[in-house]
């Protein structure tokens, strides 16, 4: 069986690359492309072009983006619901404690910075998101769960609530789009706050939108994380 | 006269009678008055544009559809009769399906367009299987595969002649196709080599229902024939031939009642097949005529033999006899039928044989062919009212003679069914002229035809009495044709079985089979 | 760019042996993660343009690659994870129920 | 209303945002939410196909023009199958009130509104990589779904089908980079306008790639296998859903790129079409055949589901207006007999606590009114005339015999057949006289509304074809010329 694998997986590469190679090299941008980098800035005020099409042009991928991991989340939620044992229970050694203790506010500012800046520099709603995921992975991973689950905010009911309002405050501004007689997801449009591109306060409803997927995002994973490690 | 769209709706409500009404004296009464209604029903032609996408329903009466529908009515109306005593008082359902049967029957007869002749075809295959199916649930099962894929051939065959014709119209199909509707319509007709469920669907389905498939549902294949493939003479001689010996043949070895009369069905339809093949009128009417004689003789024969199993429990020939004293009704219009079904004088039987003979006159092969049939009739015939009526095994003496006669629906409905054989067979211009429309003059009552006739008779008994022992019903299985069709399971199983042991259920060989047909797909595009 | 695209494939065929070849669930999913990031790899690079910067303006620029591709990456790699993540949960599930991870083990349902 | 498009999309997601949110009025009361959403969603989108046999509607997310933005297009077509979406989809839900316990119900009902948005996005856009983004969503929906009862058996298909799945959906994704590295840009009209920039080789590759991923959606024949485990092992009203819509929207996805995208024609030329339609009769084949002697009825009812896809990719595949419409009308009817099916199954199921038929043996004189619409549905199925199975079986055979594929209209035949053999055994050992160890009632009424309204519909459509004709029709037109109404760019570009 294997042999047949590697065959079969032979042929296929062969194929491919005989076949991919054909496709031309582009020296140019294409026409949608160009227009994005020719008139990006002018369209959505973002400078960081991936994040004006990810969340103006495109926005609406995201908000799909976005509802994978709620829906992620709340399969976990529905398929992890009932109590199971945790190694991690009590944490590591003290010094990885107190070391952690100084590292946190550093990555929690950090992931808000990615996430707020996320119009202007590489960065957005979802790296940051995971960044601050991350730290609450981290936090777990350090002080044990039951800490955790007592202490800070991302306990998991919580979580899941700010989860509900990312997707709320997503939905929010794209319904101010069609409320504004606009489009959905609507952006300079629906008379949001344009600013000069480059500033922090710029680009309409991007950086809120940011701010939306880095709570979805955040809160996500880490519901993901805990229904995994040890549930409610 | 009334109006055919009233006919089909008046039908159609025999549907929803035992929904509506509890009381069953009601429901013979209720077919009484669809077959007044179809006796007088207008011979026109109509479409209504609204029935079923796209084609509109063609509704098309003429002299054909007409003789059918008399026959139609006429059996379910005697079989609503019979089954008001016959049929177990609980199962009022049971004359809703005859009320779909008779509504999809006459469906097909009046339809002119092949949709809804096919859509009437298929609905009366299932209302026979729901007729079987609440006694003998495997063998309704099968039935209704068989017909199923019967009338699959046949929609194919539909299908086939749309697109080359253009139309829907029920008329003459091109010869091309005429060997898909040969198929099609012989399942449903059970022409020899799909005659194989025939025998065990009348064997085992409520004689009511025997009669009905017996006396109308295997006509209505003889309607398609009729209808799409008129020309078609030698093919329908030589089945026609084959299909009338081997009957006979097979019938004469049978034990059961029913299954001989079952292979009588394919023996009878035989002779109305090569009065098809016949090619001139005389033959092509006494086809009619002895299709009409058939449906009423053979519908009483089954409706007799059910009263005797009725009362007896059994309709195994060994455990039959003394049956003469006790329930004397059931045994004289047996008789009555035993004699039509022979082909002896008075009755109708006479007529139609007569006439059949007439119109294979110069074949000489046909003439020696029909004689021998016919003597084997006389002879399968003696054995049933010998063996199952009159016959004095001394073991079931105290038990047969205490037997009742059978309810009154269903004496009402043998002896109405015997006077029709009677008098259809005393006046053959009643039906020649008024039902079948035929415009023939034979002379039936010639001495010389007569004479031939009793000569036959005597001499059938006389060949019986010295072969009785020969003829005695034995418990033997015979098999027919089914035996290679059901070889062909197993096979058809095994192929089953390897081809669920592939899916192993193994995520492993799944993704394999996804990428190997990736890759397939790829080079083929390539 | 015929040397990303021999990358590129070489790497989706590892995945692709992962995915087909190996019987543990855990290995197939990493496979399934490798062929995601090989395609991923294919969107980014035939987006890249020579010389192009990245795509956040700073008006110094003379090229700029396709943002689009990125951008997409971007959706799909979350898309993938959350996936992924998925995944990982229901074979958790999964040892807990047949206490394996083979696939050859793993066939109550069949035929 | 010109938002209807986005609107149908985002109201069954508000719906799922809001469920998880730990007020109390929203905890207790999650269910007066999910009513109230698929009230206004079944609405919405009647209104939607109301709106779009007048004349489609094309919606611009964020008001950007088309190569910029993310396109939705409500054509006859789209507005059909998001109406056939949400009547089936109401129909679940009202029977999973009665039907899913209140542990984890929740997220259940969180779950299926996200596949009910992201399945009504599939048919909507008209977007490469917003069709993937909604495929993922509907699939990560699905996979936990069909995981809901948390059995072994379910765990093991969810495995299968995710596995599969997610190996599927990276190949949609690679099929549309190659697509989008040649032409650069992902909406279906654009790049129909711009196929010729693509090199032939990869072009092909990509065409390979595309049916090789929805291959799975649709279950086509090697990758169907994820299916029957799949549908057989998921709670009832979610069986109801993945074989009534969730595999026919994957179809639908899969001939809107073929048909709009590569454009027929050219597939013609390479022979894709004889493809697709030989891999639907083996389709078609093979699942009758496994679906004869499966002791499981929901296993047997998904093998005749795999059989009726491969009916209706024949169909679609033949690329004439007359299969078009069949093809659809076929989707509608199989979607409700089957819906109706897996809903009865599931009552009765649940009565007899095993789906094995020999367990279920005399249930159907216990439940008279289950056992009716469970016969409707599989009357329907199999072809009996008068219920809407006979007359869109008649129309796939008639264009099928129009376009001269004598041997496809004899596997469509055969598989009736088989269909015949096995549901018929399953009418019957569901008939049978003896009376289970227990005396089963009829479920509450809550639960058998909807199976009596999918098989009353099944009755009315095959007796009164022509409003669903009618619609179907004009969907198929618009399903074929759905680029000219692509309007060209608009606004700023």
């Amino acid at each position: 069986m294997k042999y047949y694998c590697v065959l079969l997986i032979a042929v296929l590469s062969l194929v491919l690359f005989l076949s991919l190679q054909d496709i031309p090299v582009a020296q140019d941008l294409m026409p949608a492309s160009s227009h994005y980098v020719n008139s990006g800035v002018r369209d959505t005020g973002a400078t960081n072009l991936v994040n004006a099409i990810l969340f103006d042009y495109r926005g609406f991928d995201t908000l799909g983006e976005a509802t994978v991991i709620f829906a992620s989340a709340a399969a976990f939620k529905m398929l992890f619901s009932h109590k199971r044992i945790f190694s991690f229970r009590y944490g590591l050694s003290p010094i990885v404690k107190t070391g952690m203790g100084i590292y946190s506010p550093f990555i929690f500012i950090f992931g808000i910075y990615v996430i707020m800046a996320g119009h202007i520099s590489p960065g957005g709603g979802f790296q940051g998101g995971v960044i601050i995921a991350s730290l609450s992975i981290l936090l777990t991973l350090v002080y044990g769960l039951w800490y955790k689950v007592r202490r800070t905010v991302f306990s998991p009911a919580i979580s899941s609530n700010i989860e509900s309002i990312g997707g709320f405050l997503f939905l929010g501004i794209g319904l101010t789009g069609i409320l504004t007689g606009n489009y959905f997801l609507s952006n300079l449009d629906a008379g949001f706050f344009a600013g000069t591109p480059g500033h922090m306060f710029s680009a309409g409803s991007i950086p809120i939108l940011n701010i939306a997927s880095g709570l979805k995002v955040a809160a996500g994973l880490s519901i993901i994380f805990y229904s995994i490690a040890g549930g409610e | 006269m009334i109006n055919p769209v009233l006919l089909l709706i008046l039908s159609a409500t025999t549907i929803f009678l035992p929904l509506l009404i509890r009381k069953r004296v009601v429901f013979p009464f209720v077919f009484g008055i669809v077959f007044t209604a179809g006796l007088f029903v207008s011979k026109e032609v109509l479409t209504l544009p609204y029935w079923l996408y796209p084609y509109g329903w063609q509704i098309r009466i003429d002299a054909l559809s007409y003789f059918f529908l008399v026959l139609l009515t006429f059996l379910v109306f005697m079989v609503a009769l019979y089954s008001y005593s016959y049929i177990d008082k609980s199962d009022n359902a049971y004359f809703g399906w005859l009320g779909v049967f008779l509504t999809a029957s006459m469906g097909v007869i009046v339809s002119g367009d092949f949709l809804n002749f096919f859509i009437f075809w298929e609905l009366v295959a299932f209302a026979l299987y729901s007729l079987i199916k609440k006694n003998q649930p495997e063998v309704a099962h099968r039935y209704f595969i068989i017909q199923f894929s019967g009338a699959s051939v046949l929609l194919l065959g539909i299908l086939l002649y749309y697109s080359n014709t253009g139309h829907l119209l029920v008329g003459p199909v091109p010869g091309n196709l005429r060997f898909l509707f040969i198929l099609g319509l012989g399942v449903k007709g059970a022409i020899w080599g799909l005659h194989f469920w025939l025998p065990e669907a009348h064997t085992k389905a409520p004689s009511s229902v025997s009669c009905l498939l017996s006396g109308f549902v295997v006509k209505l294949g003889i309607y398609g024939f009729i209808r799409l493939i008129p020309d078609y003479n030698l093919f329908f001689l030589v089945l026609g031939g084959l299909m009338a010996l081997y009957g006979v043949v097979f019938a004469l070895f049978q034990h059961d009642a029913k299954t001989l009369l079952a292979y009588h069905t394919i023996s009878q339809l035989g002779y109305i097949i090569m009065g098809l093949g016949s090619g001139n009128i005389i033959g092509q009417t006494g086809a009619l005529y002895h299709l009409f004689n058939h449906a009423v003789f053979k519908g009483l024969l089954f409706l007799a033999v059910g009263a005797a199993g009725y009362r007896l429990g059994t309709r195994d020939l060994i455990k039959m006899g003394y049956l003469y004293k006790s329930m004397p009704v059931t045994t004289m219009t047996c008789l009555v039928a035993a004699l039509s079904i022979a082909g002896i004088a008075p009755f109708n039987g006479y007529i139609s044989k007569t006439l059949i003979k007439e119109g294979l006159y110069d074949i000489n092969l046909m003439k020696h062919l029909i004689t021998i049939v016919n003597y084997g009739t006389i002879l399968s015939f003696s054995k049933l009212m010998y063996y199952g009526f009159f016959n004095k095994p001394e073991e079931l003496k105290e038990k047969n003679n205490a037997l009742k006669e059978v309810p009154a629906g269903m004496t009402t409905a043998m002896i109405i069914m015997a006077s029709v054989c009677l008098v259809t067979g005393l006046m053959p211009q009643l039906l020649l002229n008024d039902i079948i429309f035929a415009d023939i003059s034979i002379s039936f009552w010639s001495f010389e035809k007569l004479s031939s006739n009793i000569y036959t008779l005597i001499l059938g008994l006389v060949i019986f009495y010295i072969g009785r022992n020969i003829l005695r019903p034995k418990h033997k299985v015979i098999n027919d044709i089914d035996y290679f069709y059901r070889s062909i399971v197993p096979f058809l199983s095994r192929f089953e079985i390897k081809i669920k042991s592939i899916h192993t259920g193994n995520l492993s060989h799944y993704l394999i089979w996804y990428v190997t047909f990736l890759v397939v797909i790829i080079l083929s595009i390539l | 760019m015929k040397f990303t695209l021999v990358f590129i494939i070489v790497i989706m065929s590892i995945g692709l042996y992962g995915v087909l070849a190996k019987d543990n669930l855990i290995k197939k999913v990493i496979g399934i993660s490798i062929m995601e990031g090989a395609v991923f790899l294919f969107l980014v690079s035939y987006g890249y343009r020579q010389d192009g910067a990245p795509p956040i303006i700073t008006g110094y620029e003379t090229r700029i690659v396709d943002p689009v591709p990125q951008a997409l990456t971007l959706t799909a790699i979350v898309i993938g994870a959350s996936t992924t993540a998925l995944m990982l949960g229901i074979i958790i599930k999964i040892f807990n129920n047949y206490k394996t991870l083979e696939t050859k083990e793993i066939r109550r349902l069949r035929g | 209303m010109i938002h209807l498009p986005v609107l149908l999309i985002i109201i069954p997601l508000m719906a799922a945002f809001a469920l998880p949110l730990s007020i109390p009025v929203i905890r207790r009361n999650y269910k007066v939410i999910i009513a109230a959403a698929s009230v206004i969603q079944f609405t919405l989108s009647i209104t939607a196909l109301v709106m779009s046999l007048q004349n489609p509607v094309q919606y611009q997310v964020g008001g950007w023009p088309v190569p910029l933005g993310i396109t939705l297009m409500l054509d006859a077509s789209s507005g059909f199958m998001t109406a056939f979406l949400s009547l089936l989809f109401v129909a679940a839900v009202t029977y999973s009130f009665s039907y899913i316990g209140r542990g984890k119900a929740r997220y259940y009902y969180v779950l299926l509104m996200i596949l009910w948005s992201s399945l009504t996005g599939m048919i909507l856009t008209s977007d490469l990589f917003n069709l993937i983004v909604f495929i993922e969503i509907s699939s990560v929906a699905a996979y936990s779904l069909v995981a809901y009862d948390e059995t072994s058996f379910a765990l093991e298909a969810t495995l299968k089908y995710m596995i599969l799945g997610t190996l599927g959906t990276t190949f949609i994704i690679f099929a549309t980079g190659i697509i989008y590295s040649s032409v650069g840009s992902l909406n279906i009209t654009d790049v129909s306008t711009q196929l010729h920039s693509v090199p032939a080789k990869p072009l092909n590759i990509s065409i390979a790639l595309y049916i090789a991923g929805f291959g799975v959606k649709t279950a086509l024949v090697p990758m169907h296998t994820w299916l029957a485990d799949a549908h057989s092992s998921a709670p009832a009203p979610i069986s109801a859903i993945l074989s009534g819509v969730f595999v026919k929207v994957g179809v639908f996805a899969l001939f809107k790129l073929m048909y709009n995208m590569y454009g027929w024609s050219m597939l013609t030329s390479l022979g894709i079409d004889r493809l697709l339609i030989n891999i639907g009769a083996a389709t078609a084949l093979l699942g009758g055949i496994m679906a004869v002697n499966q002791r499981d009825i929901k296993r047997m009812l998904a093998y005749s589901t795999i059989t009726q896809v491969g009916l209706i990719v024949m169909a679609l595949s033949l690329g004439t207006l007359q299969g078009l419409s069949a093809g659809f009308f076929h989707m509608f009817n199989h979607g409700i007999a089957k819906g109706s099916l897996f809903l009865s199954a599931g009552l009765m199921a649940r009565k007899a606590n095993s789906n094995e038929i020999q367990h279920l043996a005399g249930m159907g004189r216990c439940m008279p009114l289950t056992f009716f619409c469970f016969t409707v549905g599989a009357l329907s199925i199999v072809g009996i005339p008068l219920l809407n199975g006979f007359l869109s079986k008649w129309l796939i055979c008639s264009s099928l015999v129009s376009n001269g594929q004598i041997t496809h209209v004899i596997i469509l035949l055969l598989t009736s057949i088989i269909g015949v053999m096995y549901y018929l055994k399953v009418l019957q050992s569901l008939a049978l006289p003896q009376e289970p160890e227990f005396n089963h009632s009829e479920a509450s009424y809550k639960m058998y509304t909807p199976v009596v309204v999918l098989s009353a519909l099944c009755i009315i459509v095959g007796l009164l074809p022509y409003i669903p004709l009618t619609v179907i029709d004009r969907a198929a037109f618009d399903f074929l010329n759905l680029n000219e109404y692509i309007i060209s760019p608009i606004g700023r570009f």
